[in-house]
Formats: structure tokens, sequence, C-alpha cells
């Protein structure tokens, strides 16, 4: 039954099928092999899980190595270069260190728990992977509430980031758990918010669903993607910043702060255990910058009317590329924020931001997407962000810094 | 043993278990921990029902799990930002030490 | 209506200076003596219009009715008491004694004297007779000396008992005769059916007469402790010594005066017919008290007990005489003679009285307290108006003629010498005694070279003379004119006469 | 003008006695600085009054036969039904009375006038002068005994006020309190008299239209009722009235007040312990003499009067042998005169004694101002042992001194009080009742010679004894002449005394004068007066031997106390009658004072406590068993209710599991109980 | 019908620990097993929204502030230790055992008369939305309400009293 779904495919020249092949192979063996219906599912949904994890493993390592040669570039420095060609083995080099180093448990640490709150790190990163919608052909499960099932994993992170902040029994690591999680807690909210308005205009939770409305061009040229209407881009911003907490990236990189508290929950971990906690957190970068571009890029939609030909998973990695890129610019340009001030900016910036853009969507979508929404919806946008950063302004910018020295 | 007894028992087992918590525990928050399964109880109940019970279109049971789960969610909220802020004035969430209303 | 508003006016001012809000001692004081003027005024309104009376039925089924009278002598006595008892406060303002529970206790006697000296039934009397013991014993108690509190218990117990026994005789003329009204038993007793009643009634244990002599004995016993007559006088030097000097002045000028009018009113009409048996203990213990009072009081160093002595030997002739009048056969011009010179001396004592202790009250004033005979000297020299005024005190209480002392003295001796010779030679000794020891009190005190301590003293004030004007004025005129009193005793007198219709 | 003052009389009579007594009232409230003035007033109201007097004088001149000229009676108070009336009585005894008085008074002040001038308390001494004269003649005029005794104690009251007038001196307050006290003895009897007279006769004037004390009525009913000792009333009330004139004029038991009342100024001496209230005494018994007189001549009051006062005269003139006080000397002569007066109301005669009264208020009142400006000139000096000599420095005072001296001496025919003596010896020698009076009267006529020539001696003749004495000076004239006034009245006096034209006598007895050429030729008379110049005689003689070189000093002993010895102490001492008096009287007072008070104390206090603690016990009790019994049980059932409830309000423990657990068990319980009722 | 039998042993089993676990930290976070697999129980009947949702809020949420809570009052282990002791333990049985037996005997009486097995109606997202936006639209209205003043409400009481979360960098 599966071949016969590839053999409908008419180009098999447009690779479009290329992320599916291992699955239709495991499929197409096991039912040589005779094995029930649902055994060759099973088989074709681990074969599809396999291939996610390894592309996605593969990335992790690239973008390790990419991430510390874009921040050296930006710094004026070039970066690793010693392991391989233009530092291309790094990657291979820190493993085997990862690998090699002894796994140190500390005495007052939960046994049990110190091994689980990796494992649990990791898992829903891999789960959420697996929804994403990569390309015309393959999305490895296709869910109809996809978005939600997205979140709900999403929620497991915080649990799991507890675990290993208490599983070490001592005071940093339960320190820098608590401010991760209140870090998480406090942008989930904005995530959510965000996203939601792209369901409201889609009218489904389903990915590809959400993909599929992305499809068509205005005007000639431009893509029809949400991220080009009035509150998608709203939308977008917000998501994308909150995407960055939720990650604990760059600007928001409170929890492992090295400045402060060592490694934030993950201090008491060395080894493989400590890799883990790494990888756990790129292929949460991975899923959480997948997820945007399916929302606002409009998934694996080629930009110009012109370009159909393109295998639609090109362009979804494509703009993974260029998404990752700028996390790694933010990175390496901006300050980290204060506890309290990142506190405050998700809850009076932009969770009101994200709030507005429900209205504006219904808005948009009931008066016909065309020129006269645009003329209403850009206003109603406009004036609110204009005033929130006028208070902001004021508001956010540091106070003098009064230096109490200790005799005084 | 059709699955509804099945669940019924089960939801049944988990709604005494969640009152034996409430009664015995002596933190305030592990008494939190037996609201929630005495409610989560309730809520296999009426998706119990409405899986198994007789077709009901309105799907009146899920739409009460959903209002249940929102309102836990509150209860729990609030319960513990009383239980903390109890924290805060008696230094302890034992629950024996909070007897000042008594007769 | 008039006698209504005497009994009850000082009550009312009692209540009015205990609530009254935020009152020092000295207002209080103030208002206590502009409030005491209302008396005066009413029992002045009584007596010109010659007798006012009142009656309250109190137990109708039980026939008690507190009837009230006021007629000649006892007026005369009502007029003593406002008098006193303005005296009195004028003093303790002047002093600075006390405080407005003191002014209210105070007039709250008055309120009662006036009921014992008005009362013609024997509950509202005895009513009286003890609630004047109450503030008595309060005064005397809080305000009193150093060891005011034994004094004035075994004055309110002495007398107490007194009351009892008084009680006691009463109740068996209520339960054998059936009534208390004094009016009603007067006659009774006029036309000799009291004994024979008594006798019906305790016919089980006595005959006629030994009842009632048992029943006038308990009477007199209640009177004699008042009077005090000697056996019973013991409380009386103490409780004087201790009280304020303001008190002591209602001690002396009224206190003292009840057991006589309670004599003359109360018990020589009711108990004519033993009174001839009773008559010459009566005299001989008042001859008694007589010698004694004049004798410790030579003994004394202290002013004040030595003025209480001479009040237990004045008030000894007025026992003396009243003991006279039921004896004297038939002679009507001793027994009405005894009768005024009764009233006249209790009056006049009052009056003298007041004097002499305002005189200490004075002293002890100016010296911080010291009242002893030796403390003092050679006064005269800086204080002659002083000395004047306190010499006519002191010859009026020797009885000097010209002064009201001599009038009461002259008509007792009249009506003893009746009596028997001897009693009223004896008696005539003890007033020679009397005039040695308080001319020893006049010599001590203001002759004598003047001692340094007192060379800053000056003469009375213009407060202070004006104090002693009024008592002054009252110790002269009846003794030049003895009529200004005769005039409203003689009704009285007259009446008693019948009463008694001396056995012929 | 007589008939015009005559219908006035009785109310005009009144103002006599009121207007010092007025003017006594008005000074008392004088401050000191008004002194002058007062004494200008007392004068003013004394010069009226003795004129009211001399006029009444004039008036009963005119013999009216026995009855008085006036006795009013005006009501004073009613006691019962019976009143009592008191009035004014003239008649030739009080009016003559009354004149001397006034006129001595008026005398004595001008003297006290210049006396007294450095007196801060000028004022208030003349303020008591004017009430005792007030006093003294309301006792003259009174016509109810009740005011005569009223009368006699404000003149007690004067004479106390006036002898303790230098009252920083404690002798003079201790000597007024011993006149009062002792005159007041004399008034309790006269008072008890008085009532006895009241109640027997019902009144008390003396002359009633009939009715009067001492009218024939009711002396009759007084003389009839006899008391339980035998005597007649009227005898036992007259005893008593003897002893108050006893007390007033100080006889023999009640004298020693007398003697020291000198502590006064002297011109209260002379004015009141000379003349005037001393006599009132020797008035009182003439006043009332009808009644002495109902026993009969030698009735027991007449015998009595005439006994005490012989014996009185003889005491004192011997005590004052021996006095060296110029003044006390001259108080014991007045006590012995007074006994003359007694013996001479004894024996019968009223009139020589009034007339011996009269005279002798002139020449002793002369002698107490002469020994008054004799003191004032030497400076306050009252002993005469100190003095001597002064006749040349006092030659005025000397020459009033000397006829004062001469009169009461009685030098022959020229004095009044040789008259009036002569006639009390006559008296006293034709009494019936024996001659003991009359022997010791004669005896101490005699030694009444005999001590004032020893005074004169010694304090004007001879040298100055104490050489230190600043130079005596002659009084002022203001005091002189008061002196000879008196003196010329010692002298004119005799004329209306003697035998020869009694005028007096008859005066008062109200017969009209007339000449008794033949008195000389009654019996016995020419040896009466030869006895009485003898007397005298030899008097002055032994006095001029005994004291013949008055120029020793002052230190030595007196020349008779050499020869008497121990009897000279004896009598200075007044024979001791101060020491009886503490002894018998005022010892054993205080002791019983003493026992009195300890008796008061120990015995009826602790009596009287005796209620006092039995209360206290039985209180005691009561609280205990109320304690025990009522108290502690009901506390025992309230403790086991509240144990009770206390248990049943611990399941409220606070801790809400424990209350979920309860409801569980409740639900399950009612649920079982649903399903078994269902089943 | 076995995997649901299998899943009802892991509920019970993580119920049971969530509420007999002496130490607090490893009771919630086995309340937080139990919902996760109550959510799983929900996915495998068929109600996909409402596992999910269930995962999401008692997972996701609630757990997360159990066992925040905990973390801050940390509460010393041995107090659980005496809550265990076998009188409460007694004392909880009495109380709780009878009304197990109440459900239980209601559960037996009522069981078996249901149909048996039929398939799972499958929960459509459109019709869930609107059921729930039309006929129960007051009562979301309602729940929207309670939610922003329980959170507004908890964010007052969680405030230290007095002090303004004030933006400014002074301690």
């Amino acid at each position: 039954m599966m071949l016969a779904a590839i053999q409908t495919d008419e180009s098999l020249w447009s690779l479009e099928w290329l992320p599916r092949l291992p699955q239709r192979l495991v499929e197409m063996l096991l039912h040589k092999l005779g094995a029930s219906e649902w055994f060759v599912d099973f088989g074709g949904l681990l074969a599809a899980a396999v291939t996610v994890v390894a592309v996605f493993l593969g990335a992790f390592a690239l973008l390790s190595l990419i991430e510390r040669k874009t921040l050296a570039r930006v710094q004026n420095r070039i970066g690793p270069n010693r392991a391989g060609w233009f530092g291309i083995l790094q990657p291979v080099a820190d493993g085997i260190k990862m690998l090699t180093k002894e796994d140190i448990v500390p005495a007052r640490a939960e046994k049990l728990l110190h091994l689980l709150a990796p494992i649990l790190i990791g898992l829903p990163a891999i789960l959420a992977l697996g929804v994403i919608p990569y390309g015309r052909e393959w999305t490895p499960v296709s869910l109809d509430l996809g978005l939600l099932f997205f979140f709900s994993i999403g929620a497991l992170t915080e649990v799991s980031v507890f675990m290993a902040g208490w599983a070490s029994g001592s005071k940093f690591p339960m320190l820098g758990a608590m401010r991760a999680i209140s870090q998480m807690v406090s942008y989930e909210l904005p995530l959510l918010l965000s996203a939601l308005g792209v369901v409201m205009v889609t009218g489904s939770l389903s990915l590809p669903e959400i993909v599929a409305r992305q499809e068509g061009y205005h005007l000639g040229f431009l893509p029809a993607w949400n991220l080009l209407t009035p509150w998608g881009l709203v939308g977008g911003l917000v998501f994308f910043i909150a995407a960055l907490a939720e990650s604990n990236r760059s600007p928001f990189d409170l929890p492992e702060g090295e400045s402060e508290i060592v490694a934030g929950h993950m201090t008491e971990y060395s080894g493989f255990k400590y890799a883990l906690f790494f990888m756990g957190e790129y292929l949460g970068l991975f899923a959480i910058s997948g997820l945007g571009i399916t929302l606002f890029l409009g998934g694996w939609q080629a930009p110009l009317p012109g370009l159909e030909f393109v295998p639609s998973w090109i362009w979804f990695f494509g703009k993974l590329a260029l998404v990752i890129f700028l996390f790694l610019w933010i990175r390496a340009t901006f300050p980290r924020l204060r506890i309290d001030q990142l506190m405050r900016f998700a809850w009076l910036c932009l969770i009101p931001m994200a709030l507005l853009t429900l209205p504006a969507a219904a808005i948009w979508h009931f008066t016909g997407r065309g020129f006269l929404s645009w003329v209403v919806t850009v206003p109603l946008l406009m004036i609110p962000w204009g005033i929130l950063t006028v208070i902001f302004n004021k508001r956010l910018a540091p106070a003098t810094r009064t230096y109490r020295f200790a005799d005084s | 043993m059709t699955p509804l007894a099945l669940l019924l028992t089960l939801s049944s087992v988990v709604f005494v278990l969640g009152l034996f918590a409430v009664l015995v525990r002596r933190n305030a928050i592990l008494i939190l921990v037996g609201i929630e399964l005495m409610l989560n109880a309730g809520n296999l109940n009426f998706i119990a029902f409405w899986r198994y019970g007789p077709p009901d279109p309105e799907l009146t049971g899920p739409i009460f799990v959903l209002f249940a789960i929102a309102i836990a969610a509150a209860e729990a909220a609030v319960g513990l930002a009383i239980i903390l802020m109890v924290f805060r004035h008696t230094r302890s969430t034992d629950l024996n030490k909070l007897d000042s209303l008594h007769g | 209506m008039l006698l209504l508003s005497l009994l009850f006016s000082p009550l009312f001012a009692a209540v009015l200076l205990g609530t009254w809000p935020g009152l020092t001692a000295r207002r209080a004081g103030m208002l206590a003596f502009t409030l005491a003027w209302i008396p005066l005024i009413l029992v002045a309104m009584i007596g010109f219009q010659e007798g006012a009376s009142w009656s309250l039925p109190w137990m109708p089924d039980a026939g008690i009715h507190l009837t009230f009278l006021a007629d000649g002598t006892s007026s005369l006595f009502l007029l003593l008491t406002t008098l006193v008892t303005l005296f009195s406060l004028a003093v303790s303002v002047k002093l600075g004694i006390g405080d407005r529970a003191y002014f209210a206790l105070i007039l709250a006697m008055e309120a009662m004297l006036f009921g014992v000296f008005t009362a013609r039934h024997f509950i509202p009397w005895f009513l009286c007779w003890e609630l004047t013991l109450i503030p008595a014993y309060l005064l005397v108690r809080l305000w009193g000396g150093t060891n005011a509190p034994r004094a004035a218990l075994r004055f309110f117990i002495v007398t107490l008992a007194g009351g009892v026994s008084m009680l006691l005789g009463f109740l068996a003329l209520q339960l054998t005769v059936g009534t208390m009204d004094f009016d009603a038993l007067a006659h009774l007793a006029a036309d000799k059916q009291l004994a024979s009643e008594l006798a019906q009634g305790f016919s089980a244990h006595f005959d006629g007469p030994t009842s009632l002599l048992i029943v006038a004995l308990a009477v007199f016993l209640g009177l004699a402790v008042k009077i005090p007559i000697v056996p019973l006088h013991a409380w009386l030097p103490d409780t004087y010594a201790e009280a304020p000097t303001p008190v002591t002045i209602l001690l002396t000028g009224l206190l003292s005066k009840m057991g006589v009018y309670g004599l003359l009113r109360v018990f020589l009409p009711i108990f004519p017919e033993i009174f001839p048996v009773l008559a010459p203990w009566l005299a001989a213990l008042a001859v008694a008290t007589v010698w004694l009072g004049a004798i410790a009081a030579l003994a004394q160093t202290d002013l004040k007990r030595i003025f209480a002595y001479s009040s237990v030997n004045h008030l000894g002739y007025c026992a003396l005489a009243v003991a006279a009048i039921a004896t004297s056969q038939g002679d009507r011009v001793a027994v009405s003679s005894a009768i005024s010179g009764t009233i006249l001396q209790a009056f006049n004592h009052g009056v003298i009285a007041c004097a002499l202790f305002f005189v200490i009250a004075l002293l002890e004033s100016r010296s911080g307290g010291k009242r002893g005979l030796h403390d003092f000297g050679g006064l005269r020299a800086k204080m002659p108006m002083f000395c004047g005024l306190t010499g006519i005190a002191l010859f009026a209480s020797l009885g000097l003629p010209g002064l009201s002392g001599f009038i009461g003295e002259f008509l007792i001796f009249n009506g003893v010498f009746g009596l028997n010779p001897w009693s009223a030679a004896l008696s005539l000794v003890g007033l020679l005694l009397t005039a040695v020891f308080l001319l020893r009190a006049l010599r001590k005190v203001f002759t004598g070279p003047l001692p340094e301590r007192f060379a800053q003293w000056g003469d009375l004030s213009l407060g202070e003379r004006w104090l002693f004007a009024p008592l002054i004025a009252l110790i002269v005129i009846p003794g030049i004119w003895p009529q200004v009193l005769l005039h409203f005793s003689n009704s009285d007198t007259l009446r008693l006469l019948e009463l008694l219709r001396p056995t012929p | 003008m007589v008939e015009a003052l005559h219908s006035h009389l009785p109310a005009l009579l009144w103002w006599v006695p009121l207007l010092p007594l007025i003017a006594g009232g008005v000074i008392a409230f004088l401050p000191n600085r008004w002194g002058r003035f007062a004494s200008k007033l007392a004068l003013a109201a004394l010069g009226v009054s003795c004129l009211i007097s001399l006029g009444a004088l004039a008036c009963s001149l005119a013999p009216v036969g026995g009855k008085p000229l006036v006795a009013s009676a005006v009501p004073w108070f009613t006691f019962g039904d019976s009143s009592v009336r008191v009035g004014l009585l003239l008649d030739p005894m009080s009016a003559g009375m009354g004149a001397m008085v006034t006129f001595v008074a008026l005398w004595i002040f001008l003297f006290s006038v210049g006396y007294m001038d450095k007196e801060v308390r000028f004022g208030r001494f003349f303020g008591f002068l004017s009430l005792f004269c007030g006093a003294m003649l309301m006792v003259v005029y009174a016509n109810s005994l009740l005011l005569l005794f009223l009368a006699w104690e404000l003149v007690g009251l004067a004479s106390y006020l006036l002898i303790g007038f230098y009252f920083e001196k404690p002798a003079a307050a201790a000597a007024a309190q011993k006149a009062f006290i002792t005159t007041r003895v004399g008034d309790m009897a006269f008072f008890l008299g008085m009532i006895w007279l009241y109640r027997q006769t019902g009144t008390l004037l003396f002359f009633d239209e009939g009715r009067g004390l001492l009218e024939s009525g009711a002396l009759a009913s007084l003389a009839g009722a006899t008391t339980a000792g035998g005597l007649t009333v009227s005898a036992a009330a007259s005893l008593l009235l003897l002893a108050g004139a006893m007390g007033k004029s100080g006889q023999v038991p009640l004298h020693t007040w007398l003697p020291d009342a000198m502590e006064g100024p002297t011109p209260v001496s002379a004015l009141i312990h000379a003349a005037t209230m001393v006599a009132a005494g020797v008035f009182l018994v003439a006043r009332t003499h009808p009644l002495f007189a109902q026993g009969g001549e030698t009735g027991i009051a007449l015998t009595a009067c005439a006994w005490i006062g012989a014996i009185t005269a003889l005491y004192a003139a011997l005590s004052a042998m021996a006095q060296s006080d110029i003044k006390r000397i001259l108080a014991y002569s007045t006590v012995s005169q007074l006994g003359f007066m007694m013996v001479a109301l004894g024996t019968g005669g009223v009139a020589a004694a009034m007339f011996h009264l009269i005279a002798h208020a002139f020449f002793k009142a002369l002698l107490f101002l002469s020994a008054g400006s004799v003191i004032h000139g030497c400076h306050e000096e009252q002993d005469i042992r100190n003095m001597g000599g002064l006749r040349h420095a006092m030659p005025k005072t000397f020459l009033a001194y000397a006829i004062g001296m001469m009169a009461l001496s009685g030098f022959p025919f020229v004095f009044s009080g040789f008259w009036s003596k002569e006639a009390i010896l006559h008296s006293a020698g034709h009494w019936p009742g024996g001659k003991g009076p009359f022997l010791l009267a004669a005896t101490a006529a005699l030694l009444t010679a005999f001590y004032m020539t020893r005074q004169a001696l010694l304090v004007f003749f001879g040298k100055p004894r104490v050489p230190g004495v600043s130079h005596p000076h002659e009084s002022p004239t203001v005091m002189i002449v008061p002196l000879y006034v008196l003196a010329a009245g010692a002298i004119l006096l005799s004329l209306i005394g003697t035998p020869f034209w009694p005028w007096f006598e008859q005066w008062l007895h109200g017969e009209t004068a007339s000449f008794h050429a033949g008195a000389l030729g009654e019996e016995g008379a020419i040896g009466l007066l030869t006895l009485s110049l003898v007397l005298v005689l030899v008097g002055v003689g032994a006095s001029s031997v005994v004291y013949r070189n008055v120029s020793r000093d002052s230190r030595a002993p007196d020349p008779l106390s050499e020869k008497l010895g121990p009897l000279w102490r004896f009598l200075e001492r007044a024979m001791g009658f101060d020491a009886l008096y503490e002894t018998i009287l005022i010892g054993p007072l205080s002791v019983l004072a003493d026992a009195v008070d300890a008796l008061e104390r120990r015995v009826l206090v602790p009596l009287m406590g005796f209620g006092e603690s039995c209360a206290k016990r039985c209180g005691r009790i009561t609280d205990t068993t109320d304690e025990a019994g009522l108290n502690d049980g009901f506390d025992g059932l309230c403790a086991g209710l509240q144990r009770r409830a206390q248990s049943a309000s611990d399941t409220q423990t606070g801790r809400p599991q424990a209350y979920l657990r309860s409801i569980g068990l409740g639900m399950s319980v009612l649920f079982v109980l649903y399903l078994w009722l269902r089943a | 019908m076995i995997a649901l039998f299998l899943l009802t042993i892991l509920v019970l089993l993580a119920a049971l620990g969530a509420v007999w676990n002496a130490r607090p930290v490893h009771a919630a976070l086995l309340l937080a097993l139990a919902l996760a697999l109550h959510a799983v129980l929900y996915l495998m009947i068929g109600a996909h929204f409402i596992g999910l949702v269930q995962f999401m809020v008692y997972v996701g949420a609630v757990a997360v502030l159990i066992v925040f809570s905990l973390l801050i009052t940390r509460p010393r282990d041995e107090e659980e230790e005496i809550a265990r002791r076998p009188r409460t333990l007694g004392v909880g049985l009495l109380c709780t055992l009878p009304v197990l037996g109440v459900l239980l005997h209601a559960v037996s009486r009522f069981a078996d008369t249901g149909p048996v097995a039929t398939d799972a109606p499958a929960i459509s997202l459109e019709r869930l939305g609107t059921i729930l936006y039309t006929t129960h639209a007051p009562a979301v209205l309602a729940v929207a309400v309670l939610l922003t003043a329980v959170m507004i409400g908890a964010a007052l009481f969680a405030r230290e009293p007095g002090k303004k979360s004030s933006v400014s960098p002074d301690p």
C-alpha cells in the first residue's frame, strides 16, 4: 500500500520523497517479511524516527562547530581550526572528549533522578521534531493536533530541568533550576499566544495544514507567508524572541550564565550526561525554530513563484539555517539580561503584544485580507507598540549603577 | 470485566488514595497532591462514561473535564499561593502547627 | 409640704454634690455651704408658720404612718441643726478639710437630724436616729486623727447597742399596745392604761409595773447612751478628740442634743407613770455625769478632750433637769422651768460648743495640728480680738449671767431644787469645777509670756471674724433677752404640762 | 427741778448703770489706737450717770418714810406660764451708795488717766473700768435678786479682767483666776440661796407692791417654813446670801484672793478692792437685812455675820502688820475694815455699817491712789523696805497720804473714820449676843493704827534706804487733784455721821434729820468715845516706838520680826491660808481628776471595747464557716464542670485533617445506613 | 484492553507512590507521573485533545508549581515519617476504606449494565469548539474571569508584603 503511495508521485526526480526513503524501505522490507499490518506501520514509524534523529544529530554536531566559528568571526578571531581541515572535526573531538570524561555523581545527589534528568531533557525535543512537516511529502508524524502536541511536550522540559537542578543536591543547581523554570514558564505564555494567532487564521491545529495555508503569492512576488501580514510580523517577532528565551539562548541564557551560577542546573553533570544536556538544548533549538518556520515562514513553501521545482524540504532546511544563523548572530551581539529585566520584558511587553495580535488577526481575517485590512490592522498594532517602546525606554534604561563598597 | 468497570474501579481507587493522602499527610502541599488525584479521578470517570457510556453528541463529559482541568489548575495556584504565604508567616507547612482556630 | 421639702433639701443637696462632675474639694465645700442655706430659710418659714406636719403611709395595714410634726421646741432644734451644720461647713471650707464625699455626708446627717427632731412616730424617728450614725461614723473614721478607726467603731457599736435596746422596748409596746405613735402612746400613758395593757401583754412573765419598768429602762438606755450619762459616756472623749474639728462641732452641737430631745419629747410623755421611780436614779447619774465631766476635764491636757468633757458636764445638767421634771411634786413653776431650762440649755450648749470647737479649729489650723494645752501661751498679746471672743464663749459655757449659758442653768436649777436641794447643791459645785477647768484653759492658752514661735501670728482674719460674729451674737442675745428662744418652747412646755399633769 | 426729775426718775434711773455698760461695750470694739478717745468716752459716760445718781440722791433726800422712792419692775422672760420680772429700786441706801460709787469712780478715772498714760492698752483699761462701774451700779440699784446676782457676776468678771490686765505676768493671770474662782464659790452659795428664796416666795423682786421679797408677806412665809435641819428657810437663805457676801467682800475663809488682786494696776485696786466691789458684799447683806433680821437680834444669821466680821477684822489686822508690800498692807487693812462692817451689820447697825462703808470708800481710795502715785514716783517700786524719806521728794502725795492714814486709823474728831468706827464699836458694845465681837473689833482697831503708822514711817520718814534708787519725782497734777478731792471727802463725811447729828442714820431709816444734843448723855457713849481715842493713840505710839530708827538699810530685818521671830513669818504668809487651801483643796482635786481619768481610760473604755471584740470574734467565726463550707464546695463543683467542658472542647483541635476524618467517618456511616435501609 | 489494564496498574502504582512516599519531592514527581499516565490513558481512550490538554496543564503547570513550592518550603523529610506511623495509617484507613467500599459497591452494581467496548467516537476539534463556544459560552467566559482573578490573586499573595517589585537594581 505504501509503495503505491510512492509510485503515485509523478516526479521521482523532485527528490520530494528523499526524506521518506528510509521509512518506505523498511516498510517494504517488513511487508516482504510478512509482518502483520500494524507491525509494518510500527516499523515504518520507527524508521522515520530514526531518520529524523540521525538528521538532526548531524545538524547538532555541525551547529556546535558553526556556532563557535561564527562567534569567533564576529569577534574578529578565527575560532576552532585545529581539529581537521578548518576545524571541521572539532565536533568529533568534542564528542570523544565528552565520552571519555569520567562521569562524576555528587554524593548527596538522588542517584535515579540524576540519571533520568538528561534523558528527559532530550526526549521532548526529539518528539517535537517528529511532528514538524519538513517537506511537501514528508512529515514524520502528521497529527491534526500537532501544535498542541508540540507545546504540551514542551512543558516536559521544565520538569526535567527541575529534576536536574534538584537531583544534584547542592544550592547552586537548585537556584539555577528555579531561574530556568521561572524564565521558561513566563516565556511559554507569549509563545503560545503568538502561535494562537496563526491557529485562528488557519483554523486548524495541524502543522501541514498551516503550511498548506501559506501557499500562493500576493502581488505576484510576495509569498503568502504569515510573517508578511501585519499581525504575523508582530506575532513572528514575539514568537522568535520567546523561542530564544524558551531555549535559554543568548540574551536569555541566564540559567547557565557562566559568570554567575557556574553552569546553572548542569553544574553537577560531567561527561556524557553533560553532552546529553547540550544535545537536548540544541535539538530544542531546532524544534522551536522549525515550528517558527512552519507557522510564520511558510514551512517548506518556496519564497518565489518560480522556484516550485526545488524539493520542498530544501526550502525548509534553508530557512532553518537562516533562523539558526540569526540566533547565533544575536548570541554574539546582545549582552545577558538580568532576571528582573527578563521577567518584566516578558510580562509587560511580549504578552500584551501577543494578545494584540489576536484581535488584529481576527480583524485582518474578517476584513478580507486585502488592502483595507492592512490599513486597519497596522495602526491597531503600531500605536500600542509605540506606547510600549516609549514606556520601556524610560523604564528599561538601566539606572546608573551605584557601587556599594563593603566598608561604606 | 468491561473497560468501563475497570476504569471506574481505577477512578474510585485513585479517588480513595487521594482522600487517604489528604487525611494522612502532614505537609499542606502533599495534601494538594491528594486533591489533584481526587480531581483526576473525577475526570477519569467523566471520560470513562463518555467513552463507554451511552453516546453523547453534545460531548458534555469532555467539556466538563476541560472546565474541571481549568479550575483544578486555578485551585492549585491559589492553594499554593496561600500555603506559601502561611509558610512565610509561620515558617512551616506542617498542617498540625496551623491549629489556632480551635475550641 | 414645707416640712417635706425641709427633710429632703439636704438629701437633694448631698446627691447633687455626689454627682456634680469634676468637683474639687474647695468648690464642693462652697457648693455645700450655699446649698445649706436652703434648710435655714425653710426652718425660718416653719418657725413663723408655727408648726408644719407631714405624714406618709408606710405600712398602712400595720397602722404605721411616717408622721412628722414641727412644733415649738422641735423648730428650735431644727434651727440649731441648720445653724450648726452651716457653721461646720463654713469651718471645713475655711480649714480646707474634707472633699465632696465629706460634705455630702454632713448634709445627709443634717437631713437625718431634721427627721429625728420632727418625727412623731417611732419608725421614722428610729430610722433617722440610726441613719445619723452612719455619716457620723464615716466622717470620724475617714477624716479623723491617728486612731480614729477604733474610736469611731466604738462610738458606732455603743450607740447602735443603745438603739437596739430602744427598738426592743418599742417593739414590746407595739406588740402589746398595738401602736408606736408617740402622741397615741402619750395619751394612753396619760390616762394610766399603758401599764395595764403592758401587763396583759406580758402577763405570762411579769406583772404590770415591772414590765413597764423593763420597757422604760430599755428605751432609756438607748437615750442615755446618746446624752451621754456617766457609765455610757466613755466613747465620747475619744470620738470627739479623734474626729476632725468641724465634725466634732456637729457631734457636740447636734448628736448629743438628740438624746436630750429624745428624753424630753419621747421618753417623758410615754412613761410618766414609771418616771417618778426612775427619776432619783437618773438624778444621781446626772450629778455623777456633771461631776465626772468636770473632774476628768481637769486632768486633760488636750484642748479637744477638755471641751468634750465639758459637753458631758453640760449635758449632765440637762439630764438632771429632765429627772427633776418628773418628780417635782405638783409645782407647775418648777416643772415648766425645768422643761424650758432643758430646751434652752440644749440649744445654748449647741451654740457654745460650736464656738469653743471653732476656737480649737483655729488654733489647730494656725499651729499645724497641735492642740495640747501646753503648746500655747500668751496669745492675747498677738490676738486680742480672738482672745476676747474666746473669753466670751468660755464665760458663756461657764454660765456667766448676761450670756446665754446662765439662763438655762437658772431655769434648770430652779426646777432641780424641787427634786432635792442636795443634788442641786452638788451640781452647783460641779458648775464651780467647770469654771475651774475652763479658766485654767483660758489662762494656759492666752496669758503668760509670748513664746517666740507665735511671734508672727496675726489676729483673726476677716473671714474668721465673720464666722465668729453670728456665734457671739447667738451667745449674747439670748443671754440678754431669753424670750427670743423661750417664745418657741413655751407652747410646747404647756402641752407637756397637760400631759404630765403632775400627780396631785 | 426736783419734781421734774422725780417724774422721769424710774426711766432715767435705768441709764445710770446702762451708760457705763454701753461705754464699756463700745470701747471693747475700739482698736488700741483710739485709747485717748476711749478714756474720754468712759469719763463722759460716768460723768452723766454720776449727775443722774446725784439727782436721784437729791430726790431721795426728802423723807419718804421707809418706802422706796422707786421700785420698778419690767417683765424679762417667761418660761411655761410663769414669768420673771426685773427692775430698779431707789431708796436712801441705794441712792447714797450709788452717788458714792459714781463720785469716787469718777475721780479714780481721772487719776488713772495720768497713771496709765504709758500703757499700750490704755483704751482697753478704761473699757473694763466702765464695764465694772456699770455692773456695780446695777448691783446698787437692783430691785430684783436675780438682776443683782447678774450684776454681781458681771462685777466678778470685771475684777477678773482688771486684775489680769497685765496678762503677760503669769502671777497676774493666776491672781485673776484665783479671784474669780474664790468669788464664784461665794456666788454659788448666793445662787442657791436665791433659787431657794424664789421657790419659797415665787418672786425675786425686793419690793413689788407688797409681794416683794423684802416685804412682810414673803418674809413671814419664809420665816414660817422650816427646812430639814430645823433652820427656818429665811435663816438658811440668809446664811447662803452671807456666804455670797463673804466671797465677794473677802471675809476670812474666802479672802485669799484680795491680797493677790494687788497684781492689777493701782487705780484698779483703789476703785475695786477698796471702794466699791468689796463693799458689794456688805451692801448685799445690808440690802437684805430684813431677811437676816427675821431670826431676831441674836438670830443665827446675824450672829454668824458678827462673829465672821470680828474674826476677819482681827486676822487681817494681824497679817497687815507683817507685810512689806505697800499695796498688800492696804489690801489687808481693807479686809479688816470689811470685817468691821460685817460686825456692824451683825450687831444691828445697818446705818453704822453703811456710813463706815462710804467713809472707808473715800479714805481707802485716797490711800491706794497715794500709794499709786508713790509707786509711780519710785518707778514701779512697791516694797516699802526699799523706800524711805519720801516726804521731801513727794510732799503733796505725803500730805494726802497722811490725811488718809489718819482717817483710816481713826484720828479723833476731824476724820470720818473715827466716827464710823466709834459707831460700830457702839453698836457692837450694845449687841445682846455677847461681848466677843466687841473685844475683837477693839483690838483690830488698835492694830489698824499700829500698822498704818508703821507704813507711814517706813515710806515717808527717815532717809531713803536704797541709795541707788533714782530720785523719786512728784506725780503730775492730774493725779494730785483727785487725791485732794478724796481727802476733802474723807474729812467732810464726818459731819453727817457724828452721834450728835446722826443725819445719815435718820436718812437711811427715812426719819427726818434732827439734832441730838444729848447724844453724849446716853449710857456709855462717853466711855466708848474715850476708849476708841485711847486705842488709836496706843497704836500710833507703839508703832513709832518700834520703828523709831527708820534709817537702817532695807536688807536689815524688820524690828518687829526680831521680837516675834517665827510668829512674824507666820503673819507674813498671812497665816498660811494659801498653803492650807493648796493642800486641802487643789491637791486632792488634781489627784481626784487623775484618778477619774485613769478610771475612764482603764475601766470604762475597755468595758465598752468588750462589745466590739466579741462582735469581731463572731464575725470571724461566720466568715470561716462560710468560706470553708459554701465557697469551697461551690468552687469544687464549678471546677469539675469546667474540666469536662475543657475536654469536650479539646476535640476541636483546629487541625483540618481531624475534621475531614470525622466527616469521612460520618459519610460512610450514613451511606451504610442508607444502603442497609434500602436493602 | 490489555494495554488499558497495564496502564491502570501503572497509574495505581504511581498514585500509591505519590500518596505514600516519605520524601515529599519524590511524591510530587510521582504525582506528575500519575497525571501523565492519566493523560496517556485519555489518549488511548480516544480523547486526544483532553489528554494533551491534561498533559500540558497538569504536568506542565501544576506539577511544576507543586514541585516549585516544595523547593521553596523544603519540608524536612522526617515530618512525613511521623505521618506514616501506624497509628495515623490506621486512622486514615479507618476513614477511607468504608468510602472505598461504598464506591466499589456502587460501581459493581452499575458496571455490568452498560454496552461493552464500543468503538471510540472521535472528538473532532471543530465540534468541540462549536459546542464550547455556543452552548457553554457563558461558562467559558466565567472560567476566563476566574483564571485571570486567580492569576492576579496568586501574584498578590506571593508578593512580599510592602516591597514593590521595583525595577531599579537597588537591593
